[in-house]
């Protein structure tokens, strides 16, 4: 009884995602070029997942993220200005430059936050998914992860109790076959993450996470699921990164050869979908040059404006680290 | 009756420490319909130390929860619960499991508000059980309260009263900053004057239960009752000591322990924790600055020898700091 | 290919089991008589699981046990004197009296100690099967644990170590059906904790934690394969402690029925172990008054040479905080 | 060459920190058979910082091991591969992600051997990664070392320069007690001389880096670097610093410490960390309760206001100490 994606979903999906992977490239510019301080760990390769997931929920539906968390914050519909002001760390960013990229967030929208800390938003989101039961709302929480941040004591202990309390939680691990520079054969000794589903009484599934549609469809059934009492799901879904584990190029190791990445940008999650949509006759190719050039000017004047937005003034150092009543 | 002023003269009624945390909690839970208590044990058992009993059969299993033995999933719970609308009331059983959760409490936690530039706020109250004294050991006894006064975004209080215990629970509760309330095994029993309804005692700040004039001994927790005797003794050797409970680590009231140590002129620190490195180095940095060309003596710090805390009652016992060694540390430092 | 246990294994595992009863009723003894201090969580109900897997260990092989670690001492070869001591704080313990009940240990039988922190000690008997692997002997670690233990991060990530490492490692999961006064049932949703073992690429076995026989077969298959280099197994022995959860009447709270207990002791471990030896001609029933008098008079000496053993000096406080070169 | 009494001076070569911490762990390597290095990308990448590249291709896949990220797993590994004769070196990527495993580190690897009345032995050794200054934000920029100097039975040192990172690293290695070792990352690119092939720098000896007449600045880490420009600059009002390298923050060199204060009769602490219950209040109460007659002036401390530590470049400049800070507090309390 599969979720169908109408041709409305289709082109939801299709916009997110082609708005993480020119915020993407443009951030990856920005470091490369030294505008952006600190450490960018890019989504581009992944862009299927976030955004097959995020089409089911509302803004009253938490996510939490991890230190690759910017196409997350993407497709839950955070503004490429306040983003790119945060990777600058101006005084515009989401997080007024405290957090940057590792800490992105935004309460409005249901973005709980990136996180630094490996599995560090596992539980958090659980949590969140704790307190919709609590309230008895249908709302629901996602966390997304890596493959690397499965093999934490966090997720094995939000996860236990996700199954124990039928939390509405999904818990979406996206599995790009490397945390940083290890294989994932060097850090578990199973293939599918998914596997660990039955130790804690909760379905898992593994999905093509280069397939937008399928990712649609595996999370529609796992929201629906969360929505109506039945419990958590942990939804595997198995993507690649095209960039370093840092930035574009990072520290230029060879862990993983041309080949291999080549072989995945083969089935690179956007051209996938954009056929689908020419052939179903949904989109012209013209109509999709134009949204990517929609999008990469909006992303050119939301750099813009990060760029002119002011350095926080050093005299608010310490607000914000005590809620103090007005 | 927010902010009350209550003298705790006034109220007659008396009550064991135990039982003024259940209140406190009880109180809270009824005011606060988003509140809910969870923890290992906390529901069935009501918790292993007692002062949750009754609370499940008053407020029914959704609002006192009984969770696996998972310190990182309790804590994430109450981070992500709080951040999206609910009050948690979380109980980590022994203070000595904080390593378990540590990431959580220090990491998420206490950065999140500032973080995310002021977008969340993280009404979570985190009840706790600290101190040594009954041959629990390594791993049952610790005070570590010091790792958590190092942390920006953390409230810490240790009340040391029944009334403080159930007054700083409440205010704890009211606010929506993350509040460590750390309680003590030793004084689960201790009674003490407890008034009905819900109080406040004020988050910040210090008590001056003894007034001296020639030495200030500042305590919190347990230690505050060691004190209170140790002053009693050095009477005897002519010294008037004022004692301060501190009551809130974080923020700490150090108007209050200044102008003290202004008048009285001597200072001598009280914590159970090891003294190495403990909450009481900061204590005597703070007045030795703040109150410097006032200083008749070095400031005294009495605190756990450096080791774990052993099990054996012989070597517990003069592992504790008591009474009888703050007498011994301040006639040490001044001379008498 | 299940490893017969022999005549002699199935005395030996009798011995060691009946051990642990008489030990652990006069520890409970001592408890309830106030003689000695802190707090003791008695082993008796579940003496075929330590029994049942130490029989196949030798000095040279590590375990590590919990909080309920008096039966695993027994079992891996400790004296009452020096346990008894060492439950009374006294200066012949174990420990110096440093440790007491909950941090027993023996170094010169493999005993890597008892441990407060429930899951404490499986990351550490992990990291004593990685050394027995580094050196290249053919010893194995065992770690006993609970039900409870199996949702800390601990356990999680120690079994993935393990399995990736294939360590020679038995993850010994004593089910009793509670932490503390929590049923299982309210602490993870599933009812075998075997089936977590799939999650990390090792295999999981359960048996009937009151049959010696049982767990002597199982365990030996899980030690021939760690001695074989072949990897961890997660061994989940189905169990029933008698008393408390500390000490033997504990808080008194009414979290079990007394029919639930009257339930497993009919299936006491030892008792079926005898019947078994008598049935099979191997012991008598006098034979076996025999052998428990014996152990009661032990345990009766021990506790005597306890009583009388000094207290540790105040003085020596502070030693052995660190190791320093004589 | 135990012990050795290396003159930093006779050390022509210069080598940058990163490339000494590797020459440090390659020498342990070296020399026993029974080390091994675990933690997460140190093999295949050869840490993060890149300090463990090459070893390896020397070492092999047996000795340098790749764990998942699961850090109670790795340090439990440390643990019990140390209590069973191995001599573990467990590289914890970053010091912020303590709190996933500090429950082996406070509960485990440092009260075991005396919860076991000194039945154990662990030698195992924890290289991590200290310090702000490269907008990592948070959770990757911190100076936890005050969690560790409150935990008897850990051993905590903190090389500032090359020649120390790779003797402490030696001298930590040979210990038979568990050592963290505290490195700092924006002094991965400082050079400095450092001896070929295996010397020690002792544990517990503090280094007199600047000698002085009426100040003593007590720094440790990258902040020693920050201390001696500020001496410099402290000259032109002045002020003639004393600078100490405490190298090692348990054991701590009291001795050398006092003498200096004893010597100089006023005293500045700087460390990176908050300030606010960090390792300075511990040295501040032990400078004024020892050498109380000899001080001219309140004891200074510089370090980190009360806040975590933030992305932005332009706070994360304001937020780190530096000389500047640590000249105008010591004007500020000296009244110049
Ligand atoms: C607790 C913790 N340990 C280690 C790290 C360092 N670290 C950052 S990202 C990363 C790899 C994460 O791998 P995975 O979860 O698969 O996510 P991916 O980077 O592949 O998206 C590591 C080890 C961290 N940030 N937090
Ligand atoms: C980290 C930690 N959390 C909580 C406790 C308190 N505690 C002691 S024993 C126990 C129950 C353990 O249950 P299980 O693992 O099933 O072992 P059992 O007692 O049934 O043998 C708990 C919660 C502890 N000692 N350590
Ligand atoms: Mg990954
Ligand atoms: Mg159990």
């Amino acid at each position: 009884m599969t979720i169908q994606a109408t041709d409305a979903v289709l082109l939801d999906m299709h916009e997110r995602m082609v708005r993480i992977r020119i915020f993407e490239e443009e951030a990856g510019k920005l470091m490369e070029n030294g505008k952006v301080p600190g450490a960018l760990h890019l989504y581009v390769g992944q862009e299927a997942v976030a955004s097959g997931v995020m089409v089911h929920l509302n803004d009253d539906d938490h996510i939490t993220s991890t230190h690759r968390g910017h196409g997350h914050v993407v497709a839950k519909g955070g503004a490429f200005k306040e983003m790119y002001a945060e990777l600058y760390g101006k005084a515009d960013g989401y997080c007024k430059g405290r957090g940057g990229s590792m800490h992105i967030c935004n309460m409005e929208i249901g973005m709980l936050g990136a996180n630094g800390i490996v599995g560090g938003g596992i539980p958090i989101a659980m949590g969140a998914a704790f307190a919709k039961k609590y309230r008895k709302t249908q709302e629901v929480a996602v966390s997304f992860f890596g493959d690397g941040a499965s093999n934490e004591g966090s997720f094995h202990e939000a996860a236990n109790m996700a199954a124990l309390y039928k939390l509405p939680l999904i818990l979406v691990c996206e599995n790009n076959g490397f945390g940083e520079y290890t294989r994932q054969d060097a850090h578990q000794a199973i293939v599918d993450v998914a596997d660990r589903a039955a130790g804690y009484g909760m379905p898992g599934v593994v999905v093509d996470g280069m397939d937008a549609i399928a990712v649609y469809e595996a999370a529609g059934e796992a929201v629906a699921r969360a929505r109506k009492g039945e419990g958590p799901t942990l939804l595997e879904c198995k993507t690649y990164r095209y960039y370093d584990h840092v930035g574009v190029r990072g520290m230029g190791l060879s862990y993983r050869t041309d080949e291999e990445v080549e072989h995945w940008k083969q089935r690179d999650p956007i051209t996938m979908l954009e056929s689908r949509l020419v052939e179903q006759g949904i989109l012209t190719k013209r109509k999709i040059t134009n949204i990517h050039k929609r999008i990469r000017e909006d992303a050119k004047q939301a750099i813009e404006f990060a760029e002119k937005s002011p350095l926080p003034d050093p005299s608010e150092l310490l607000d914000d680290v005590y809620y103090v009543q007005a | 009756m927010a902010e009350a002023q209550l003298d705790t003269a006034q109220a007659e009624r008396k009550l064991a420490y135990v039982n003024a945390i259940t209140e406190g909690v009880r109180e809270v839970l009824l005011e606060q319909p988003d509140a809910f208590v969870a923890g290992e044990d906390v529901a069935g058992a009501g918790s292993v130390f007692g002062y949750y009993q009754g609370l499940l059969e008053q407020f029914g299993p959704e609002r006192v929860i009984d969770t696996p033995i998972s310190e990182k999933g309790i804590m994430g719970l109450g981070i992500g619960a709080a951040a999206t609308g609910c009050r948690p009331i979380i109980d980590l059983m022994f203070m000595d499991f904080l390593g378990e959760c540590m990431d959580e409490v220090a990491n998420q936690m206490a950065k999140m508000r500032y973080m995310f530039g002021g977008h969340a706020k993280l009404p979570v109250t985190v009840l706790t059980m600290s101190g040594a004294g009954m041959s629990l050991a390594a791993q049952h006894s610790q005070s570590l309260e010091a790792w958590l006064t190092h942390l920006p975004g953390l409230k810490v209080v240790a009340p040391a009263t029944p009334y403080d215990a159930k007054g700083l629970i409440i205010s704890a509760c009211r606010d929506d900053n993350p509040v460590f309330v750390i309680l003590n095994k030793l004084s689960l029993a201790l009674e003490g004057p407890v008034p009905e309804g819900a109080y406040e005692v004020p988050i910040g700040k210090a008590n001056v239960i003894r007034e001296g004039t020639n030495l200030t001994i500042i305590a919190f927790s347990r230690m505050v009752h060691e004190a209170l005797q140790a002053a009693d003794q050095l009477k005897e050797h002519g010294i008037d000591a004022e004692v301060i409970d501190l009551r809130s680590l974080q923020p700490l009231d150090t108007d209050t322990i200044v102008a003290s140590v202004k008048k009285t002129h001597r200072a001598m620190i009280v914590h159970e924790a090891v003294r190495f490195g403990g909450f009481g180095g900061e204590l005597a940095a703070q007045i030795q600055e703040l109150a410097f060309d006032y200083l008749d003596a070095p400031i005294g710090r009495v605190g756990a020898p450096f080791s774990p805390v052993p099990y054996s009652p012989s070597l517990e016992q003069s592992y504790m700091p008591n009474a009888k060694r703050i007498v011994a540390e301040t006639r040490r430092l001044i001379g008498i």
